[in-house]
């Protein structure tokens, strides 16, 4: 069961750290700032097959936009709610606001995503590739 | 050959190669240590969760635009052990593993920094008999892997006591300056630790409430939080017990032991080491305390060794360094 | 060109600095503001109208007594310093003290510091001020009562030589000041001293005057106590939160006289080499029969770049647009879009990078 | 304008039944203002019902459209053509959406959104009740705030006396409307006008009259004029 797969969603400034951090079978998907995301980008990465998704983004205060990652807490919690009413855990979308020198942070919450998955198992999507 | 020399990779000196780097200008950046990035290198983020400003992750931003940058070359583990020339033509001489070499640089940038002053020799403090007596960059370190426990028993601590001013406003181990940064700081990393343990009891020991921008009833407001005890009184020793004891005179002249969990020694910043013989051999001077003086052309200082500062001071510092730098070579053609 | 504004210390410092750098600095000033005179610097009494363009590329519209002119400058450096509040207490001021010395006073003199937002520096000030009186007549007492005795860095050591004169420090909380008794409680040691001062000295609050004009030429934003707001500490030191818009000067930090002047200088390089390197941002562009003018974009800019035109439609300016794409995640009727996070090129990013995953 | 929420989805899906083939319709004026049906809040569905139906393996299928208006014979018509495929229209448009679209559509058409009131937005994000359509107004007797929208009990002469500082009794977070309307009225420092007495309504115009029909006559073609437009003899 070593073959989950869970998407990294982060902005420009945090590229770097997260593929610093490089891990195993993750993709990272970069967009310039955090407040790009919204709940269709999300629930689509359930629907492609990722078993977890993290949306990693500047600490709050520290945007360069200042509000990107104030809307991409809001935003993950409005999927959280969608994800629940649909039947999929919301454990497996967490939101983490990460600093430059900070990427331990994020291999830690990366290792117990893990967990997440394994304990849940995947989601059976039809139309993911798996 | 490269146009600017910038001894020492700290934040000032990063600082300096980047702006240099901007301007197309090329600079090389020797650093003594391993790895490059100086005092401000490892200091935890002091998000509580919203950012605090402690400004210590903008020195990790310049230093991987650095890399980047083609115009910067950075010479690790390696020491200036002299210089020679006059504005317009330094010849560095470093030394390193593999031996001496030297290097022509028509400008220099000193950013050595200054190191933090090592509790071990204020004896009062017992810092080097007891296991749960921290530096604040001790309690750094252990900041960042994530997980804060009491040295000796390895549990997660109740009670924090951080004493301000040890190794600065103190006459007797050569630092009667103060270091104008470890009020503003410890006020930060301590709301980070609360954040990581909200039910911390944390006393802190001060003598004057000295923060950075307008925060000027910050300490007195946070005070008021339960579980904060606010002592205006320097701590007289620390004795070693199961629990390390603080005795200090209160307020209302009566000497009182309380024992902590940990106790965090708010280190200052001391002058360069062997600044005298750098400046001298760069034609420049230091004052009586061993900062550098910023003044002539040619060679510069940014960062701490020209003053204890914080780190967004510095890194202008070396901006305004390096804007000088570009300045006089435009000079020079 | 670089536009410097204010007409404080740090703006002297950083036009000198603009100069060094080979560069051109033109000095803004407001018409009633006090300035110091400056040489080979340019400076302009006026009002700024707007300041629009980019890094690299900006046009300043500004009136000069009722006639507008048009400068092309490449960054801006706003150093605008605060000012002494005019505080209606009949006690001498720190301020006004500094240019007219008043040596020749004897008896006891007692120095206040307890404004609510004083000037960082205010405490040194008073300290070396309390020294060279206390050098001319020695047999005079002087107190400097406030809660927290705030001298920086090496100033500590003037702190020292005040207390060795016999300058007597008292930290104190409630001070009850009243024709010409005062009546001070020690906060250490709880003790109640009666003094009958023969001249007090107080220090004065700061304020930013007419903050909120600058910051609406610039279209950059102000904290609630009406000092310009920083740059966060991811744009850099001494940024605004507009690219090309440089902040220095006591109006945004509270600064010693040695970190001001290492502030306006950081500033003034950051400004010349900002103006050599112009930014083009693709900007984010309003398909107007889509828009159904809700306003939601104007409401969430941080950078007050979409605006509704006359048209009635959103309408975003291009140059102070940063191209972060919250407005384009934000409209109900995804009318706003820019190159590479339309809502079909996000959806086949996410496609593909879970496709490659699974390979 | 006219303010809507979204069902919640699980709602939407016991709607939607074992249809196959869905249109969602957003609309792009009042829905999309209040956040509830525009392009956005299409994609945000869309995606959820086609995780929902990959999750359970039920293979729907889901195709979007956006209109200016759904609340026009036109537009409702050009989204009825789109749907030739599709078993069933989701519109998320306000209920005078649904009903445009269900006239001209000859397949089902269900609501996506629970339409609520006429009110503005407070502030980004919060929408507050303004008007009720009550057929006959009287703003200008009551300082510009009108009691029947805005107070639970549609009082009109004076607070209920239920109201504690400013909040009405019935939920906190309601202003009492009375009480604005009287430190509106001292604003204006016209208080005296709440001395004088309201008369009893008369209701007719307002719903409970039965379906009210608005008519411009100077607006209305002639019969002659209808038949050419639509090329009858």
């Amino acid at each position: 069961m070593n073959d989950c797969s869970i998407l990294i969603i982060c902005c420009e400034k945090m590229k770097e750290t997260v593929e610093r951090a490089s891990l195993e079978n993750s993709a990272v998907l970069a967009l310039p700032c955090l407040g790009r995301i919204d709940e269709a980008v999300i629930l689509r990465a359930f629907r492609k097959g990722a078993d977890a998704v993290i949306v990693a983004g500047c600490v709050e205060g520290n945007c360069k936009y200042n509000s990107g990652n104030y809307q991409a807490r809001r935003c993950v919690n409005e999927v959280r709610d969608i994800l629940e009413e649909i039947g999929i855990s919301g454990e497996r979308l967490e939101i983490l606001n990460l600093s430059p020198n900070q990427a331990v942070d994020l291999v830690n919450l990366f290792e117990n995503m893990k967990e997440v998955v394994l304990r849940l198992g995947h989601p059976d999507i039809l139309g993911a590739e798996r | 050959m490269y146009e600017v020399g910038i001894i020492g990779g700290g934040a000032a000196g990063l600082a300096a190669a980047l702006e240099l780097s901007r301007r197309r200008v090329s600079s090389v950046v020797i650093d003594s240590d391993k790895h490059i990035g100086g005092l401000s290198r490892d200091l935890c983020c002091k998000a509580n969760p919203v950012c605090q400003r402690c400004d210590a992750c903008s020195p990790v931003d310049i230093r991987r635009e650095v890399r980047k940058s083609p115009f910067v070359t950075l010479i690790s583990s390696s020491d200036v052990i002299d210089a020679s020339g006059g504005p317009g033509a330094y010849t560095l001489s470093l030394q390193s593993s593999s031996g001496i070499s030297e290097i022509e640089v028509k400008s220099v940038i000193v950013a050595i920094g200054s190191p933090t002053f090592d509790a071990a020799r204020d004896a009062r403090y017992r810092y080097s008999d007891c296991a749960d007596v921290l530096t604040s960059r001790d309690l750094e370190t252990m900041m960042i892997s994530g997980n804060i426990s009491v040295p000796s028993t390895g549990k997660t601590p109740q009670s924090l006591a951080v004493i301000q001013c040890v190794g600065s406003r103190d006459a007797k181990h050569g630092a009667p300056y103060c270091s104008k940064v470890c009020c503003k700081y410890s006020l930060k990393l301590v709301k980070r630790v609360r954040k990581e343990l909200p039910e911390i009891e944390v006393t802190f020991f001060y003598r004057d409430w000295r923060p950075s921008d307008r925060e000027y009833d910050k300490l007195a407001e946070y005070g008021k939080e339960k579980g904060v005890h606010v002592v205006r009184s320097r701590p007289a020793e620390v004795i070693i017990g199961s629990r390390p004891l603080v005795r200090y005179a209160t307020v209302e002249d009566e000497v009182r032991e309380d024992p902590f969990d940990i106790v965090v020694l708010a280190v200052g910043l001391q002058p360069p080491q062997n600044s005298q013989k750098l400046a001298s051999s760069l034609g420049m001077e230091c004052n009586q305390y061993g900062f550098f003086i910023k003044k002539g052309e040619g060679a510069y200082a940014a960062g701490c060794c020209t003053g204890p500062k914080d780190i967004r001071e510095s890194v202008e510092e070396g901006i305004a360094a390096a804007g000088k730098a570009a300045a006089f070579l435009e000079g020079l053609q | 060109m670089i536009l410097i504004v204010g007409g404080g210390k740090s703006s002297e410092i950083a036009a000198e600095e603009v100069i060094r750098q080979g560069a051109v600095p033109l000095r803004l000033v407001l018409p009633e503001e006090t300035f110091s005179f400056l040489p080979d610097v340019e400076t302009v009494k006026g009002r700024l109208l707007s300041f629009t363009g980019v890094q690299g590329n900006f046009q300043a519209e500004i009136e000069i007594d009722r006639e507008v002119k048009k400068f092309n400058v490449g960054a801006a450096v706003i150093a605008v310093d605060e000012t002494p509040k005019v505080s209606d207490t009949d006690c001498i001021t720190l301020s006004s003290i500094l240019e007219n010395n008043y040596l020749k006073c004897s008896g006891t003199i007692v120095i206040l510091l307890d404004a609510k937002k004083p000037s960082r520096a205010s405490h040194i000030v008073a300290v070396e001020k309390a020294i060279e009186i206390k050098d001319n007549n020695p047999d005079c007492r002087i107190y400097i009562i406030t809660p927290e005795v705030r001298t920086f860095g090496l100033d500590e050591l003037e702190y020292c030589k005040a207390q060795k004169k016999g300058i007597i420090f008292i930290r104190a909380e409630d001070i009850k000041h009243s024709s010409g008794k005062m009546k001070v409680t020690d906060s250490p040691s709880g003790k109640v001293l009666d003094i009958t001062p023969d001249l007090v000295i107080t220090d004065e609050e700061q304020e930013v005057k007419n903050a909120a004009l600058w910051a609406k030429a610039f279209s950059i934003n102000l904290y609630e106590d009406g000092h310009f707001r920083l740059g966060n500490v991811s744009r850099g030191p001494v940024t605004s939160m507009r690219n090309g818009v440089f902040l220095c000067g006591t109006a945004s930090r509270a600064l010693l006289p040695r970190e001001m002047d290492t502030s306006a200088r950081a500033a003034a390089t950051r400004a010349v080499t900002a103006s050599q390197t112009p930014l083009m941002l693709n900007s984010a562009e309003v398909d107007e029969e889509k828009c159904a003018s809700c306003m939601t974009c104007v409401r969430v800019c941080l950078f007050h770049a979409p605006s509704i035109n006359e048209k009635g439609k959103s309408e975003i300016c291009r140059d102070l647009c940063q191209s972060c794409g919250l407005c384009v995640n934000l409209c109900p009727a995804s009318a706003i879009s820019f190159k590479g996070v339309s809502r079909i090129e996000l959806r086949n990013a996410v496609d593909d990078v879970l496709r490659c995953l699974h390979e | 304008m006219i303010i809507a929420e979204r069902k919640p989805i699980s709602e939407i899906i016991s709607i939607i039944g074992n249809n196959k083939k869905i249109l969602i319709a957003g609309c792009r004026s009042c829905a999309s203002v209040c956040m509830a049906g525009g392009d956005r809040e299409v994609a945000t569905l869309s995606e959820a019902l086609g995780l929902y139906s990959d999750l359970n393996s039920l293979g729907w299928e889901i195709s979007e459209i956006s209109k200016e208006r759904q609340c026009e014979k036109e537009w409702a018509r050009e989204i009825a053509e789109e749907a030739s495929s599709a078993d069933v229209i989701l519109s998320l448009g306000c209920g005078v959406g649904v009903q445009f679209i269900q006239e001209v559509s000859g397949i089902p058409v269900f609501p996506g959104l629970n339409t609520s009131n006429m009110g503005g937005p407070e502030e980004q994000g919060i929408y507050l009740e303004k008007c009720g359509g009550c057929g006959d107004c009287t703003l200008h007797l009551t300082g510009g705030i009108c009691p029947i929208a805005r107070c639970s009990k549609s009082m009109l002469n004076g607070p209920c006396g239920g109201s504690q500082n400013g909040k009405c009794e019935i939920n906190p977070d309601t202003q009492c409307a009375w009480d604005a309307i009287y430190q509106n009225l001292k604003r204006l420092n016209c208080l005296e006008m709440l001395s004088e007495i309201i008369p009893p309504k008369n209701w007719i115009p307002s719903r409970s009259g039965g379906p009210r029909k608005i008519i411009r006559k100077e607006m209305v073609l002639s019969e002659d004029e209808k038949k050419i437009k639509e090329g009858l003899e």
